[in-house]
């Protein structure tokens, strides 16, 4: 068992035991390789259940908003600390019913890029600090940690928690200007009918299962604009049409808010690079407001939630 | 029983023999994923890495999409509807799984009940013949027979295609399988060690499954009994209530009817939907019988493994293909639900 | 969201902002001038318009 | 192959605003094709989907019953988009009709027996069809006592008035209409329909209820009836879920095993007991 999960049940049993949280959000174990399931521990039996290693995919600030009233321990990363930020910023959690256990990241592992590496079906895989070790029928591949990790994990600079109570390990080492937007630049060098292509291919296996906004932590709205009936905003059916309002439209909703977490992409069942298109809009803020990035502290707002009488506005004509 | 005998390296020439006569299908690679699309090369086809479609194969006859009717706005028959239904063409669907084929009996059942028949569904399904290829070796996340099915199943099957190494040994089920297989060149009679041969496969297939959990304690308990367990909070829990389970099952059915207007006319369309979606069940006057993801995720597996097999003879409405344990972003693993349903 | 569609492969060209305040008449003639003309240019739209459904990929047509 | 998903092309022959709110309206359809009209053979309880092109489908309980001719009455509430749709279409619109669905109200264990039928709002579209259905001379006597027991907020919403009103005529049926609080020119009953079911005290031998109503009407009634003898056999109601295929295949409605749609919507208190109670 490595040092951060040996911190973390320590952690949670305390809350649990001092009733100073009614529920500890984590991860526990999964029943299939690479992979494992969100959890909710209500006592310091469930608590010693809690784990944390790279595969615990999504980003479990997606929860808080409907715990309704619970006072609720929340494992996270930086990422999903700067969603909890996030939340808190716009109201959607009383920061007061919120703990946050605070977790230095080194990156999740990419299943796909595991997958693909190897020659059958996985049956065990196991990581240390440095490198994922896959096994299965008649084989045994040992990998870098590095290459395997998650597209958006592999670039990130907020490893550690922005915002904590408590935190299970000393903070990571984080990385220094990253090379970010490569395949982003590249579609944006295409014509208007190149970049088309490019989109329409990169959603052409979307099942519209809306496994993205289900685990996204921005899209904690009653009842989604796709859901709408009167008025209809965005058909259906699988018209490819259809399909590429409902991911532009969600996009532009990320709009400033986005983490880059990559729970969106880490969920997607058809292995979609979404990012590809919500990250232009991150990159877009980023390039228009100087830098930004979202949700770093409790006090900056995004900027498209304010209004500044110097507000970048390139694409209005005069 | 008929079998017939196919050295592998004549199923370039075997398909070529089957195109003679309707269009043939396989699984073919796209992008990372795998799924059934006409065979315009043999070398499309990789039956010997082949493990299952990423996409359960039911999208053949029941696509995500389907266009059902159509109308007019204006003019000589304006709002009264059309059927849009085409004629499909024959084909043969080589390399389909036993799982997902005792899925298509159980949509078979489904789509077509004691008073109504969707021939959306069935046109589709009498144009085609099933050839089914048994699961040499099963992945760990099957489960097929732990819900009344195995490896080597062949309900809803046309013809059985066993891996022998060298050859294929083929098993004519039905009289539509015998059809397609007649005036072969390529087939050969099997010999008494070729069937023997398949037979230990099979056994060997079979063996290395076990069986994981029972659904017979599912079956005495009565409905109520199940809906009003504990366990359902905790199992829902995690669940981001998407509708990936509901779109990767070779079982899933449901669907929601639209009409969509263009210019002239519109389309009536019916598309799939899942139980796990908020907007499933909820009436025009906002109120919800399922308003939380406790009472989708219920619904979801007591309509497999219990409402289903109530009401179609104890068929449970489940294959074990593994998919929704593979696929589910949060790892809501259906094996594990079911035990606690049998306990 | 102007970036964003003609990311998405809109023509640059098809959608324009400005702002004109109720008193600005000429200016906004001369934006809706201009905003007819370059639409015209390009063109009836193919991009997000929509005649019929097309069920495409998923949809498999049989 | 018939296609259970193609509505029949019918005509608005005549709409009536039955309440004072005007939310509520009624429909009355014709055929455009006999072999329609011929293929469309329903008993009361029984519904179809309404179809508005470019809107889509609602179900809609059968107003009207088999004994009144070839013409089918539908009494709509202005609720969403397709029922707003169908509002704003006038007299002479085509529209569609698919039917009929679901199971009916179970007429064969009624016969020889005492009917009560309790009603309440909006949802006494089917129970005007059954009672019709009963009161025609050809059924009449397969059928006891008949009390009907129908309430509304206000006398102005009231459906189906001028039927009312000859009801209240008859002497071959006991006739109790009832509205919430008293109003001016109201000579009737008033009182909530518990209260009132209560007073009447239909006999609950050889007898079977039919209770359609608001969800707090039902559950205020249930124990009235309990008190009066009814058995949960004896007490039937009507279910309404959400709905799109109407057939028992898209899987929607189903309220345990059950589809309103197919095996329903008419099911008993006992057969209720047995369910979930997702409706």
């Amino acid at each position: 068992m490595n040092a951060r999960t040996t911190k973390l049940r320590e952690i949670a049993k305390k809350l649990l035991d001092k009733q100073k949280v009614d529920v500890v959000i984590g991860f526990k174990k999964g029943t299939i390789p690479l992979k494992n399931t969100p959890f909710f521990a209500t006592n310091s039996e469930e608590a010693d259940l809690l784990l944390w290693d790279g595969n615990c995919i999504g980003n479990l600030a997606a929860y808080l908003p409907k715990m309704a009233g619970k006072r609720a321990a929340i494992v996270a990363q930086g990422c999903v600390s700067r969603n909890v930020v996030g939340l808190i910023q716009e109201k959607q959690v009383d920061s007061n019913n919120i703990y946050i256990i605070g977790m230095p990241c080194t990156g999740m592992l990419d299943p796909r890029k595991i997958i693909a590496a190897v020659p059958g079906e996985i049956t065990e895989a196991v990581e240390d600090q440095l490198y994922v070790t896959a096994r299965g029928k008649g084989f045994e591949i040992t990998l870098n940690r590095s290459d395997v990790l998650n597209r958006n994990c592999d670039r990130c600079t907020v490893r550690n928690p922005v915002l904590f109570d408590e935190i299970a390990s000393e903070p990571k080492p984080e990385l220094k200007d990253p090379v970010r937007y490569e395949k982003i630049r590249a579609i944006e060098a295409l014509p208007p009918e190149g970049r088309a292509e490019s989109i329409d291919e990169l959603l052409s296996p979307c099942i519209r299962c809306y496994a993205c906004r289900d685990a996204c932590p921005l899209c904690y709205c009653p009842e989604c604009f796709v859901d709408k009936s009167s008025p209809q905003w965005c058909g259906k059916s699988q018209d490819d049409r259809d399909v590429l309002s409902y991911h532009l439209i969600r996009a532009f909703h990320t709009a400033g808010r986005c983490t880059e977490c990559g729970a969106c992409e880490e969920v997607c069942p058809m292995g979609i690079k979404i990012r590809l298109i919500s990250g232009k809009v991150e990159k877009d803020i980023r390039e228009i407001f100087d830098g930004y990035e979202a949700w770093k502290d409790l006090k900056t707002p995004p900027p498209l939630t304010v209004f500044q009488r110097d507000d970048p506005q390139p694409f209005v004509k005069e | 029983m008929e079998y017939m005998r196919l050295n592998k390296k004549n199923l370039a020439a075997f398909i070529e023999e089957l195109k003679q006569k309707c269009e043939v299908w396989g699984p073919v690679k796209e992008g990372d994923q795998v799924k059934f699309a006409p065979v315009s090369n043999v070398s499309d086809v990789d039956l010997e890495q082949f493990k299952n479609t990423t996409m359960s194969p039911k999208e053949i006859f029941f696509p995500q999409s389907e266009i059902m009717l159509s109308f007019k706005r204006e003019g000589e028959g304006a709002n009264i509807y059309r059927d849009e239904q085409s004629v499909p063409s024959k084909k043969a669907i080589f390399g389909i799984r036993p799982c997902d084929a005792r899925a298509f009996r159980i949509l078979d059942m489904i789509f077509k009940n004691d008073q109504f028949a969707d021939n959306y569904w069935l046109t589709k399904r009498d144009a085609v013949t099933l050839v089914g290829l048994g699961c040499k070796e099963p992945c760990s996340t099957c489960f097929c027979t732990s819900v009344n099915s195995h490896p080597f199943d062949e309900t809803g099957l046309d013809v059985m295609v066993t891996d022998l190494g060298e050859h294929y040994l083929l098993r004519v089920l039905t009289k539509k399988g015998r059809e397609l297989l007649a005036g072969s060149h390529v087939l050969r009679e099997p010999s008494e060690a070729n069937i023997e041969a398949y037979k230990t496969v099979r056994k060997n297939a079979e063996d290395a499954m076990t069986v994981q959990f029972g659904t017979d304690k599912v079956n005495g308990k009565t409905v109520l009994e199940l809906f009003n367990e504990d366990y359902w909070q905790r199992i829902s829990e995690p669940c981001l209530n998407c509708s990936t389970c509901s779109y990767v099952c070779p079982t899933c059915h449901c669907f929601d009817i639209q009409d969509e207007v263009f210019r002239e006319g519109g389309q009536r369309i019916r598309n799939w939907e899942s139980c796990m979606s908020w907007i499933f069940t909820v009436h025009a006057t906002g109120h919800n019988p399922r308003p939380g993801k406790k009472e989708r995720v219920r619904q979801r597996f007591m309509h497999k493994f219990k409402y289903i097999p109530m009401k179609r003879d104890g068929e449970i409405g489940c294959v074990g293909c593994g998919r929704c344990v593979t696929m589910c972003p949060v790892n809501i693993d259906v094996r594990e639900v079911v035990k606690q349903m049998n306990s | 969201m102007k970036s964003l569609l003609e990311y998405a492969g809109l023509e640059p060209g098809r959608l324009h902002f400005s702002w004109i305040s109720s008193a600005e008449g000429e200016k906004f003639a001369n934006f809706a001038t201009s905003v007819v003309e370059s639409v015209t240019a390009l063109g009836p739209i193919k991009r997000f318009a929509k005649d019929e459904v097309s069920v495409g990929d998923r949809g498999v047509e049989l | 192959m018939k296609n259970p998903y193609l509505p029949y092309p019918v005509r608005i022959e005549e709409t009536v605003i039955e309440t004072e709110d005007r939310n509520i309206k009624s429909f009355k359809l014709a055929f455009l094709k006999e072999e329609d009209c011929k293929a469309f053979d329903y008993t009361p309880g029984q519904f179809a989907q309404l179809s508005v092109t470019g809107k889509g489908e609602i179900p809609i309980g059968i107003a009207s019953s088999p004994t009144e001719g070839d013409h089918l009455l539908f009494t709509v509430n202005k609720m969403g988009v397709v029922t707003t749709a169908l509002h704003n279409l006038s007299e002479g619109s085509i529209m569609g009709v698919r039917g009929p669905l679901g199971n009916s109200y179970p007429f064969d264990k009624m016969k020889g027996k005492d009917v009560t039928i309790i009603g309440g709002g909006y949802a006494f579209t089917t129970l005007r069809s059954t009672i019709v259905y009963m009161l025609d001379g050809k059924n009449r006597a397969d059928f006891g006592k008949i009390t009907l027991i129908y309430g509304a907020r206000t006398p102005g919403m009231l459906l189906y008035k001028e039927t009312l009103e000859e009801w209240s005529k008859r002497d071959d049926i006991s006739y109790n209409v009832t509205v919430d609080r008293d109003a001016p020119g109201w000579t009737g009953r008033v009182g909530f329909v518990p209260a009132v079911t209560e007073q009447v005290a239909p006999s609950s031998e050889n007898a079977i209820a039919v209770i359609c109503g608001p969800p707090i009407m039902i559950k205020f009634t249930l124990p009235v009836m309990v008190k009066l003898g009814f058995t949960p056999e004896q007490t039937i109601t009507s279910l309404e879920n959400r709905m799109k295929c109407g057939i028992g295949i898209c899987g929607r409605c189903n309220v345990g095993p059950e589809y309103v749609c197919k095996d329903g919507p008419v099911f008993s208190m006992a057969q209720l007991k047995e369910m979930p109670q997702e409706y």
